[in-house]
């Protein structure tokens, strides 16, 4: 299967600002957080997962889907909000914890909720599983041709709500995909250390739904797998698993020593980060050249820069905020 | 509006079971996103008969028996309000939450903050709580505090059948989530004995009791008796007792345990200047204790009489009767109580 | 392979007292219960969860244990229990609320804990399984050459508990089995409602473990296969599940009026019930002499009639001992 | 005996989490069916530092790094319990007790009731609790009164390292299980702030300190003040502000939250007749509510004011900084507080 060339385009763009944005909130995380690193400091406090390396999944999976499809991520978002469609500079904003953000500064990184483009994620390994099998119940129930995506870790494969949202999703047969991102690890422990099976694509059978384990982080393979689950979903023929072999580059969150980590194994993935991948392929398949690259690189830049701007220009919420939006105010007629 | 001032209709009675499922059945017909799913609701009609007659009339599609997965169920439930749907799930006992509690908690009570308001999570969850047949330690639990601890969350406990179905009218029609708790001492299912009280008219037409609205269910004025669910039939039981002893009890049935209507309680209060709460939960970090916290944080000045409340000791429900008769709150405990409290004759 | 001709007179034995058991207690559970059916009432009171039917689940796995051997059955625990050797007095006293019950009359029928023969049950769905595991784990580190049996409904096997305890048993390489007793129905729901996948063996593979299913209800074929997964834990191989198509002869629970169930569906398993099937397969393959099965009928006979006896005579307990017992009061030194 | 009394020994200053770890570490060594299972407690040392130098000195079968299957682990915590050993289990932050609630209120706190008292459960459970460094709502909760609210269980939070050290070990003693919450802004470890007051001597041999005692860790004549974990230190900064204007404050570090040592509360509340309790749970139906009630269900006539409480108010927490601070309790809030009091200067 040949991938369009405007997929190529949009993934590698979507890749492009996913890092250049994972990369500045790095450096800004960072500030107010030395000489004495404490999380509670600096314009973006609390926990920081960051995304980088990871960006295969997020844009060959959702280079299938449009607003209306719903997708749930992880504590580790960003790189899908973004190739999900998520408002830049509302993602920013809330990170940063201001009045526009998309929550106002009540939810945080681990909590973006987008309802323009079906978007949300959480901190609760796997609890992301049950919203999306709702949403593909809804969608199928209102004979709506859309789908629903649940991201996880490869650590939440083992947690008990990931189970129950895969048999549920196939004995009702609805329109739904898993992506277990397989970064090796959940915090310090191995995938060994965690699963009774080396390739999580296998416990699919125990669903009767197709699984597909996807070496490499690679995109393009990425995009093909996802593309024939979405297929599937779309035209009513049940769930499907996919299981994408990633790294992080980062520790788990910032701050993390990685002392865990055997030597070498770090360096090996840098060497095989795939944004540069997918430019040489891009290059070497003459799909784009190397000035549209550049130019692609640059909106890149660009689009981060205006969020981050437009984050850091914004006001702070009024404390008293904090106590509104615990309901929602409006009631159905 | 409540279940004494009932319209010149011919006096129907129904049990809280089928108030329940008139409620949702009238909703379901009149709004095509409501569903209900959960574990035998379908062809069963719900093990406490909360959904009877539901699938004959609309289906396995919009009325869904699920596995037992109530973690995948209840988090679907909320992806689906995500996306405009209003689901009713039904968590079998609430005995089972530990199962399933962050669903509820973290996922649904949360939705609205963590989108500031911009995704609201139109859900019900119906529970059956309480004990008093000898079902032992994981199916007799109340755990009404659990739930109203959590933010977000809106939490009913109706004592009849009139309220039972204004109040599922009410929480299927509210866009946040609510617990719904029908206790099954008054659900009035064939295999269990039920409270002659809860069993009462109830209007044909739809109509709304308000959430968040605590009612005076019998006036008085020596001591004021709180309860909810059950145990209000306690306090009813007690207040003809001591009426008998020439003591007047204002009885107040709560209905809301989340947001707590205080204001009605401390009206009260402020006249009789006693207060008795009745719990069939724990009773530490319990509603009893948070009703009396309350009362003593703003009527300080009107007690005469240190409050009092009647709970279920800190032990898990035990099995045997006479065990569990033991621990269980009961209309005796209450009358010594308020006796206790050196009322004036 | 044959099994051993005392196996089978044991698996006899203990099924017919089982069976005789549950025929009691039906009927004991009744009493008080008409003409108004109120679970409240009479000498056994709240719900009561039959296992008649189920028994070859029971004593085919039993055979292969000893008193050391965890297990942990659900809340329809009577056959294990009796296979497992909770003694029947103590077990009736306490499904009659005694003094002299298990546990005075806090438990009741659904909260067996006999520490004799380590044996426990519980009442949440799939709750038996971790502590399976742990005592698993237990063994494993203190190097006991015993192991630990978790039972489930086939219903339960869609809880995520299920499969977090799975997997750890099976990263764990710990000298666990499941055990699966599908009698097709999760009160009013039949397996294909709730369950992805006909056979719920094949999920033994989402955890790297061996599975097998034993058809028809047969406790030769399932004293079989237990013997063979009993053999691989106590030499260190790890976990089995196994899954033993069985069926309830009575209702889900005792008042369950099971007019969901398929016409003809509880006849043509009457007509299979393993217990005359067993007797006929010992008379045929002359094994035992239809005296020597009838002196053993008799045996199960008074030995129930005993316990029953035992319980009812047996004072109530204290109302005040509701309030014991809550913690354990004494303290390791 | 407590963090004052301390000996002659040179003043070794520990953190809550090196108090946590040696416990554990000097328990393991003295009895072999002690050991450690939870996320990341193996080669990591636990995120929050509870499991430093275990794995080094114990190894892979008694340190165990286990997959994110809260319930399996901690029900085969039980499970092992029931067998013989004395597990020590971690659930990383008490907001995911949502996951695994059954195995820890269900099975756990009820193993010596449904066994009548013949099979105990001697487990602990680790684990964090506790905001103010915007890790987000469902990272930065409490739950106290959750857990509390349970009967079976035993719960206990330290609000410095001499008393976790003890609690610790006296918590791996107890045949029951018992609820080990250690507060984040005490804890110690590198990545966040550390309440200097929490870090304090603690005595190289192993000693306890009873579960179910609470402690006057201030005495003062004119308001008690209660705390635990991180309000405790507020209650204490607040009482150093109000020194300055001339009122005396008692303070109380309930250390155990259940069962609860009342007692010591009464005979403070008794003697200085003014009582603020600081909570950093959710306000409705919470431990701050129960004090309150329990207060003025036995020594109401010696209360010269009502009782007061400043809690997290009954929404999650928020994210950003601005907002956070807003809900937390204060030291300035309980200093106001205590004005308003309108106590005699
Ligand atoms: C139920 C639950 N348990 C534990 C955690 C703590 N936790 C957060 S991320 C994480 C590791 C997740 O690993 P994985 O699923 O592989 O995702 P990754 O971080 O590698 O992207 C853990 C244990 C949590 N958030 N929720
Ligand atoms: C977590 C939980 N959910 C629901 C129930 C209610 N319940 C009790 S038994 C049962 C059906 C169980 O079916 P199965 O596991 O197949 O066992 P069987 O009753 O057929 O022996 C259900 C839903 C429960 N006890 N626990
Ligand atoms: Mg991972
Ligand atoms: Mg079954």
């Amino acid at each position: 299967m040949t991938t369009p060339n405007d997929a190529l385009a949009w993934m590698y763009r979507t890749m492009a600002t996913s890092r250049r944005f994972e990369e500045r909130i790095r450096d800004i995380y960072l500030e107010g957080k030395t000489p004495r690193f404490n999380m509670a400091d600096g314009p973006i406090p609390g926990e920081m997962h960051l995304s980088n390396g990871q960006e295969p999944c997020a844009v060959g999976v959702c280079a299938h889907l449009g607003p209306e499809d719903f997708v749930t991520a992880t504590h580790r978002p960003h790189h899908v909000a973004i190739a999900k469609g998520v408002d830049l500079n509302s993602m920013a904003a809330e990170i940063f914890g201001k009045a526009t953000g998309l929550s106002g500064g009540r939810g945080g990184h681990m909590h973006l909720f987008d309802p323009a483009v079906n978007f949300c994620c959480s901190g609760i390994i796997a609890q992301g599983m049950g919203p999306a099998v709702g949403a593909a119940l809804a969608f199928r129930m209102r004979r709506e041709p859309h789908v629903a995506v649940a991201y996880v870790g490869e650590a939440a494969v083992n947690q008990g709500a990931w189970h129950e949202a895969m048999n549920l999703a196939a004995v009702w047969k609805l329109p739904f995909i898993c992506i277990v991102e397989d970064n090796g690890w959940g915090i310090s422990v191995p995938k060994s250390g965690s699963t009774a099976v080396p390739d999580n694509a296998v416990r699919a059978a125990a669903y009767g739904m197709p699984g597909v384990r996807v070496a490499d982080n690679d995109p393009i393979t990425v995009f093909d797998a996802a593309g024939d689950a979405v297929r599937r979903a779309r035209s009513g023929q049940g769930p499907t698993l996919i299981e994408v072999e990633t790294f992080r580059l980062e520790g788990h969150f910032m701050g993390d020593a990685e002392a865990y980590r055997p030597s070498g194994e770090k360096e090996a993935q840098a060497s095989r980060d795939p944004l540069p991948r997918l430019k040489e392929h891009i290059l070497r398949e003459q799909i784009l050249s190397a000035e549209e690259l550049a130019e692609i690189d640059e909106g890149a830049r660009s689009l981060v820069e205006d969020a981050i701007g437009f984050a850091r220009a914004s006001e702070l919420p009024a404390p008293e905020s904090a106590l509104t939006s615990v309901y929602v105010e409006r009631v159905a007629a | 509006m409540n279940a004494q001032s009932s319209s010149v209709a011919k006096k129907r009675k129904l049990t809280i079971a089928k108030a329940m499922s008139e409620a949702i059945a009238q909703e379901m017909r009149r709004d095509s996103s409501v569903f209900v799913m959960g574990e035998d609701v379908g062809v069963l009609g719900g093990v406490f008969a909360t959904t009877q007659g539901l699938h004959t009339e609309f289906g396995d599609e919009r009325v869904r028996d699920t596995p037992i997965s109530e973690t995948a169920f209840i988090s679907a439930a909320v992806g689906a309000a995500a996306v405009g749907m209003r689901p009713i799930a039904e968590l079998m006992f609430v005995d089972f939450f530990g199962v399933c509690f962050d669903a509820i908690y973290n996922l649904a009570a949360k939705q609205s903050y963590f989108s500031g308001g911009s995704v609201s999570c139109p859900i019900v969850l119906m529970t059956s709580v309480g004990g008093g047949y000898s079902d032992g330690g994981q199916h007799s639990q109340c755990l009404y505090a659990t739930f109203a601890h959590m933010p977000g969350l809106k939490v009913v406990a109706p004592s009849n059948a009139y309220d039972a179905k204004g109040l599922m009218l009410a929480a299927i029609r509210d866009d946040n989530p609510v617990i719904f708790m029908c206790h099954k001492a008054l659900q009035g299912v064939g295999w269990l004995g039920t409270e002659p009280r809860a069993v009462c008219h109830v209007l044909r037409e739809p109509y709304e009791v308000p959430i968040g609205q605590a009612v005076v269910v019998r006036p008085g004025t020596d001591v004021t008796l709180v309860g909810w669910a059950w145990t209000l039939h306690l306090a009813l039981e007690a207040a003809a007792t001591l009426e008998a002893e020439g003591l007047s009890a204002e009885v107040i049935d709560v209905r809301t345990l989340a947001p707590l209507d205080i204001q009605t309680i401390l009206e009260s209060v402020r006249r009789t200047g006693r207060l008795v709460v009745v719990d069939e939960d724990y009773g530490h970090c319990g509603l009893a204790g948070e009703i009396m916290a309350r009362v003593c944080e703003n009527a300080f000045q009107s007690l005469r009489a240190p409050p009092v409340r009647i709970t279920y000791p800190d032990v898990p429900p035990p099995f045997a009767r006479v065990l569990e008769q033991h621990v269980l709150p009961s209309a005796a405990k209450v009358v010594d109580a308020v006796r206790s409290l050196a009322v004036p004759s």
